[in-house]
């Protein structure tokens, strides 16, 4: 991708159009943390694309100035892949939801992980399908009443790590719609990635799931609850910052440092580029009330990209052949003259 | 050879076998040959739909007909002048082929109580139980010629007995005085690293030839080259053709293509061809399903690619939800459907026109698009291309019809130079133009908007599939602005007729009968015109190859005829299309649905029916 | 209340306020306030696409209007009697929408600097510059008297406002007398825990009701219960009539219903309706998507339940290609299309009838199946019922369509007792029957397969989506099966005609002009042809629900007009189908693409200006 | 599910339909282990529906003489979620390829997984799209020439166990086409399962992809590079039965008993019914050279079926409400007398 200079400022990405959310949806927040990251990338503002499916969330291209495609429900997946591999020059942003990236367009998810098309996607999880008002979604947790459970939800749900690592996934973040600046720095490192960057941001739908992730969330706890990791750090949390995550025989486990002889070393330190999907699973995986809920990238593993495989092959074939022209393919092999 | 040949104008000659006996490749190389040699050529293959279906069997045949003559051919033949058969199987799934008088040249090796039985004989005599003793049957020992030419090269058996093929195409060559060294290039080109294929295969076809010459049993055929107008030729598939035309749209609009697709009967090959294309910058993306294929195409048009995405019925179901997207967001995106027999799977490795519904009006809402249609395998290469320049020119999606008859079927090209063929203008609109607005019409009479491509500095703007103000391109609710834009995209759909030809009638512009005939029929109308004009009929022909919109001077070709007859191989969709836009006339139908082709036969006497009856 | 009440026999009232203003809600109570009064009514909601518009703009505008009347009420009305504005941006929205003469309730309080600019006035009197000032306008002060009213309740302001819309809707039942009690009763059961929240609306509705006494600024409406027939009402809305017509197909066709659906507006509320229904053994399942809505319904059918799957345009798209093997498969299923504005996502909180087309031809190859569409909110109850019968005796796929302007609608439903209402005979196999064979046709004039149900002894077998022979359904690639088979499915659909009644005329049987119109227009064309009749006019009306096939006497209706017109909500694709039907017959066609439905007004304008053309 | 004793033999499940598979195909096998298998299973004829889509393997129902259903391409999963919902009596067995079950129909793949409903679905891996002649499929290894890949893929594919366990998968298992009593010991291990069961069979296309799982067959060598687990006991291999698994701090490893002091007692023990993902994870992406393959069923682990959730709700419902029959919803609510 061609790279300039900063010379952004967030605002140069808004749009002129009203921004439609209910007041206090956590879409807000994402909208103003992606506008403070592409000001901060280095790249032209005609490079970027953003693309989207159906949903609340799926809104998001209206409301940045750049080029946007607001496509159809569950294929923004399909279409960003189409634009990347055309044109790996753009920065392609994928918005979706839990019901458009994770129900109808689970399909394309999974296979532009596979091949890591080199997309950043910004899946809004609200556990809820907000634009059709309620009705429970693949994040849905069991047993919850909606729109279409009125007896409550007899489905287990995905976990959006353990789906993407189970795709082949090289990249895996996670953020939160009240924390702008977490979001921002994670898309920097998302962009960075070369592959299928997939950001997983806790959303509040104030209408149909309101407090959803509100165990995390809560003001008063948050700091016990939330674990933020950074490659090459250790994976300590708390409000007194003297808790953290250690390996046991059994997996991971939470520990007090200064408690049961656990010192800052015994501590594991956050490896983001090991191949091995194992522990990172793990880390991904971790939920309260035992654990914190693990935030920042997960997984950031260096492999080819896709649409730059496909490049490199044109350029390659281009570079053998001497073929140059249809004129040339037409009269290739067997012919005859009348 | 110094027999006296018999010249004649055409012959249709069917190559049958069980699956794994090679017929697809001797017929191909049988019509290559006739081709090379300058004849005209018509093909089609006609396989199980299992990749090998039970040794032996009927439904386990595998056949291919080669028509070629010194003049146009039009259609691949309805009956057999010669069949090959290489067991009973194949005997048996052909006797109704061979046109009264016709030869018949059978493996008399084959024969056994086993491959009788599989394939449901009760007698020994295969020949008199089928009732085509009265056939000019010639009983070739092609098995044992075959070991006998080869048992010295210390192959085993069953590598043998796989070149019994070229020993039946060596009997064809003489009898239609082809030249042998063709296809003898062909092996030498094919098996450049196995000398000892090269050789087998050389001699076995060489035995054969030989052996027909020895017992002399028939006549020699022979047929000029055909009166073609001069240039370079090759022989084509309809896939093939299709593929390289869409390139060629892509060169002549200064582009590069993206194909998206999903692999499905009888569409695959299209795919196939362009990811060889690499080397003109092609991109081919086999994406996980349908939708994906459509979708990945929709995502390179916006990214500024010539896209298109190739699939076939089933296939094109599943693109109809996003082919609504390219229709609202005016982009352009060539879809192409290789039509097969339906509904559902269906007869997958079949023919049929049965999506020609499908293709109008299958998407949600009111959602117009331009259709058109191909009529031979060769000619998949200009449609393919005008596919492209109309989905280009006019920033739209459109439809391109095949099926499967001409997309496997060949014919012979004549080579088109590239500055010959005409530019296609695209629509991109300049960096930084400031009068840029995403649904500004730019050609006031073609209602085309612009094509702003990511990457390009000053014109950052947004589509999607919600309803968009005129001009400015903003969502909009508002109920004028929904009848405005409808309107708008059905006047778009319906200007493209501004720049497409009149449609042109074969035979006088008045008459007793107008045959009506739209994309792959049209060699076996011809030919059914073509007769009973030669019989002094007042009968004309016209094809359509432009479906939406319809050419201009339509209504006033119909004009022309005390009855017109419409000709489907479906239950009648062209007819009813017709009859919904031209309320004036009276339109007969004639239909068949058999996943194969008219026969020209079954035309003349449907043809002279309603003549007599109207 | 010792005011004398003006009789009147239909009023419309249209509610109208910001997304947070509850205007659903207080329409809702109002109509069903006037239906337990025994007035006919029917509602048409109108709201933003956006869960919630930006607050005080014209585009977050959210409307509900309700007709009612003493006599039948066919349509939501046209242009309001009384409209209620809650603020300056729903003034502005509705202005054009109130009656000559007509009343407006505004909430004086409302108009702040604040909200003028969001609705973008650019004076301080916004009705004023609405030129509404010739009509009866009442500034009530609503949200000082709310706070007012609940000023000692403890409660926030915030919370107070809230109810301000029970206020409005106080005044409203001043207007037209109507009693509290329903109304309070409903605030009872509603928040049976929270008996602060009961008071408080109470107490504003009936400081809403005084302040209309006190200012007795108009005199007070009366209107009688309506002149229906006896029995007992509900009122419903179309997509509750829809999933309990399907429930109620079920359990006289002694089967539980399976529904397979993924959400999407205007059809979800069916699925949830029916999510509700586990007490009937009903059984949802919320796909991952479309394709799998559909799947598991044509598992489910395979597996012996009365199986539906509900959607909308972009959602039926992706259904098509598994409708194609329902088809082939020929198995029971239900698939409901509730139509919105296209193409693509378009309008997708609109009405629009956009989708037959699609319905109609939207599979691959000859696919054909029944098409039945819905005319108003409970009728939508007999239609869904309809379907079911149909699917379930027919053993095929069978498409209803509805419209998010009866879906969202209500009407009062009379209720039906299941007693009166016809069996439904299955095709259910019997166990271990030595005649069963898949595709014997067991009617032969019907051409109705069995269904042998997995967990039947005895009747194991395989179906699938490639084509079958006839009667023992093995896999055929036979050429004449192919064409047996595709008559037959043909014919299966056409003999649907035997077990559905005539088509009725509303009017004589002759005359100058016939309006036709099909499914959710009836309502708006039966009044503008009423009073056409009204005026001497020789107009007569037809309402087409039997959509394929079509009613046997069709024709004959047709036969005694001069003039025929079609009125549709799309762009003519009824008047199409008609004409490749019905060649002999001349058609006008009326159209409109607003995602509004029609107005008796301009209906009348139109058919006038053909008659006087024609 | 309706048991009965066992009373059948394999060749009441033929039906009369010609077998249709090119000969040397791998596809034999498996139907005639499937026959095997269902005449050993406890279920009545008339209770077994055996789904597929479209592919060469999809052909499998024609074969059977049960209820069979050839549906369309990539949706078995839905259809059989639809059949197994509706009646949770019948044994639904899902037939599917790796192009039908992983490329169009991945989404209902990994949504039935999700769901755990109580099938079990064979999946054909023969990394190729067999009956449309030979197009690279999601298990194509990356730069194979296919032909639609002339010049190489530039796709990663697919691990099945990998995408299994990342969509929450409850059962997976891998067995071997030229391994008749394996593939029916597994499908029988896989119908007393509650829950999705994948078991992904290796599968040979003599035409396509001819050989491509060859180092794993090979019969000199296949002692070494097949690991057969059962729950239970050592991951034990090797011609001589002396090589095994251990877990080392780098994750599994490959260690010789009476080498380095390896004793049969380090071996690893193989536990399928272990809830934690990791292990399994581990076990099913094994790779020659470094690994043998493992076979067997690899993960178990019992949890709510969702079809039977589904009846049970229901049943719960109907145990609690008033209503009896449409008359008594249509009076229910507000209704008023004229
Ligand atoms: C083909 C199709 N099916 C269904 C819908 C309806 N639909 C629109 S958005 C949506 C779900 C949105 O949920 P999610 O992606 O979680 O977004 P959110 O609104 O929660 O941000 C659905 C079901 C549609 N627009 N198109
Ligand atoms: C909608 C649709 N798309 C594509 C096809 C064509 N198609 C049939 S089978 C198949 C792939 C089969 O591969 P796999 O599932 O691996 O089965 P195999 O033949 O290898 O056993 C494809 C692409 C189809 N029949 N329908
Ligand atoms: S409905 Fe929920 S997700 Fe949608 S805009 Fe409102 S708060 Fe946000
Ligand atoms: S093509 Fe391959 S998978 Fe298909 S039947 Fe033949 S060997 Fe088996
Ligand atoms: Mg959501
Ligand atoms: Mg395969």
């Amino acid at each position: 991708m061609t790279e300039v200079a900063n010379k952004y400022v967030a605002k140069d990405f808004k749009s002129d159009q009203e921004v439609r959310w209910c007041a206090g949806c956590g879409d807000h927040a994402i909208l103003n943390a992606v506008q403070r990251a592409f000001a901060e990338l280095p790249h032209k503002k005609e490079d970027y694309a953003v693309i989207s499916g159906i949903g609340c969330s799926s809104r998001f291209p209206y409301y940045m100035n750049t080029y946007g495609f607001h496509t159809i429900h569950g294929r923004a997946g399909a279409i960003a892949s189409g634009v990347k591999t055309a044109n790996p020059n753009l920065s392609v942003w994928q918005i979706t939801g839990d019901g458009d990236g994770l129900a109808i367009g689970g399909n394309h998810f999974i296979h532009e992980i596979r091949r890591n098309i080199n997309l950043n996607v910004l899946l809004f999880n609200n556990e809820i399908y907000g634009l059709t008002k309620g009705q429970y979604s693949p994040t849905t947790k069991m047993g919850m009443k909606t729109k279409t459970s009125p007896f409550g939800t007899v489905e287990r749900p995905f976990k959006v790590g353990q789906l993407v690592i189970g795709a082949e996934g090289t990249f895996f973040a996670r953020s939160l719609d009240t924390n702008i600046k977490h979001i921002t720095s994670t898309l920097i490192q998302a962009d960075q990635h070369k592959g299928t960057s997939i950001v997983e941001i806790l959303q509040n739908c104030v209408i149909f799931s309101d407090k959803i992730h509100g165990w995390i969330t809560d003001k008063e706890h948050k700091e016990d609850r939330q674990l933020y990791l950074e490659h090459g750090k250790s994976m300590i949390f708390g409000k007194e910052k003297n808790k953290g995550i250690i390996m046991t025989s059994h997996g991971l486990a939470v520990a007090t440092i200064g408690e049961d002889g656990i010192k800052e070393s015994d501590i594991l330190v956050h490896d983001a580029k090991k191949e091995d999907p194992f522990i990172h699973l793990m880390l991904a995986n971790m939920v309260g009330p035992d654990f914190p809920v693990a935030f920042g990238v997960i997984r950031a593993v260096e492999e080819d990209a896709y649409d730059e495989n496909v490049a490199k092959q044109v350029a390659d074939v281009q570079a053998e052949t001497k073929f140059r022209s249809m004129d040339d393919i037409l009269a290739s092999g067997s012919t005859w003259e009348v | 050879m110094d027999k006296q040949a018999k010249v004649v104008d055409e012959i249709v000659i069917r190559f049958s076998g069980d699956s794994g006996d090679g017929m697809q490749l001797t017929g191909t190389l049988f019509s290559d040959a006739s081709a090379l040699f300058g004849n005209d050529v018509s093909t089609f293959p006609d396989y199980p739909a299992e990749i090998r279906a039970p040794q032996g069997t009927v439904g386990g045949v595998s056949g291919f007909q080669v028509h070629f003559g010194h003049s146009e051919i039009h259609t691949p033949g309805d009956y057999a002048d010669v069949l090959v058969a290489m067991n009973p199987a194949a005997l048996k799934a052909n006797a109704r082929w061979i046109k009264n008088g016709g030869t018949v040249i059978f493996d008399k090796d084959s024969v056994t109580e086993k491959t009788l039985k599989k394939a449901e004989f009760t007698t020994e005599d295969p020949v008199k139980e089928l009732h085509l003793d009265g056939h000019n049957v010639i009983y070739a020992p092609i098995s044992t010629l075959t070991q006998e030419a080869l048992k010295d090269t210390g192959m085993d058996k069953k590598s043998i007995l796989r070149s019994k093929n070229m020993f039946a195409l060596g009997i064809c060559y003489y009898i239609f005085d082809r030249p042998l060294n063709f296809t003898e290039a062909y092996f030498e080109k094919k098996f450049a690293k196995k000398p000892q294929i090269i050789e087998a295969n050389k001699r076995v076809l060489k035995e054969g030839f030989n052996y027909a010459a020895n017992i002399q049993a028939l006549p020699s055929y022979k047929i000029e080259p055909a009166t073609q107008e001069n240039g370079l030729y090759r022989s084509i598939s309809g896939n093939q053709a299709t593929a390289w035309g869409l390139l060629a749209a892509a060169e002549k609009a200064n582009l590069k293509l993206f194909c998206g697709s999903y692999p499905i009967t009888p569409a695959t090959e299209i795919l196939m061809y362009l990811s060889q294309r690499k080397d003109m910058g092609a991109i081919t993306f086999q994406a996980e399903d349908e939708i994906a294929g459509i979708c990945t195409a929709i995502g390179a048009s916006f990214a500024g690619k010539f896209a298109v995405t190739t699939t076939s019925g089933p296939g094109l179901a599943l693109k109809t939800e996003a082919a609504g997207l390219a229709v609202i967001t005016e982009l352009p995106l060539v879809i192409v459907d290789v039509q097969r027999g339906g509904p559902s799977t269906g007869l997958p490795t079949k023919t049929e026109q049965a999506d020609l519904m499908q293709a109008l009006y299958a998407r949600n809402g009111e959602s117009p698009l331009p259709v058109i249609a191909a009529s031979s395998p060769s000619d998949c290469f200009d449609w393919a291309f005008e596919a492209g320049r109309i989905a280009l020119e006019h920033m739209t999606p459109v439809i391109l019809l095949t099926d499967g008859y001409i997309a496997n079927g060949t014919s012979p090209m004549k080579i088109k130079k590239m500055a010959d063929m005409p530019t296609i203008k695209n629509r991109i609109a300049k960096a930084n133009d400031e009068n840029y607005q995403p649904y500004r019409r730019v050609d006031k009479e073609l209602l085309i908007r612009e094509w702003a491509i990511p990457g390009t500095e000053g014109l950052e703007h947004r589509i999607g599939g919600l309803e968009k103000m005129a001009v400015n391109g903003n969502v909009s609710y508002i109920p004028e602005n929904h009848e405005v834009m409808s309107h708008e995209r059905d006047a778009r759909v319906k200007q493209v007729a501004v720049n497409i030809p009149d449609i042109k009638i074969t035979g006088d512009s008045e008459g007793d009968l107008l045959v009506v005939g739209w994309g792959s029929t049209k060699g076996h109308l011809e030919d059914s015109v073509s007769q009973m004009r030669a019989e002094g009929k007042k009968v004309s022909f016209v094809n359509f190859n432009y479906i939406n919109p319809l050419p201009k001077n339509t209504a006033d070709v119909f004009k022309g005829f005390k009855n017109i007859v419409v000709a489907e191989i479906n239950l009648g969709q062209f007819v009813s299309y017709l009859r919904m836009q031209f309320t004036d006339f009276k339109f007969h139908q004639y239909n068949k649905i058999q996943g194969l082709p008219f026969t020209v036969d079954e035309l003349v006497g449907e043809f002279n029916k309603i003549m007599e009856e109207n």
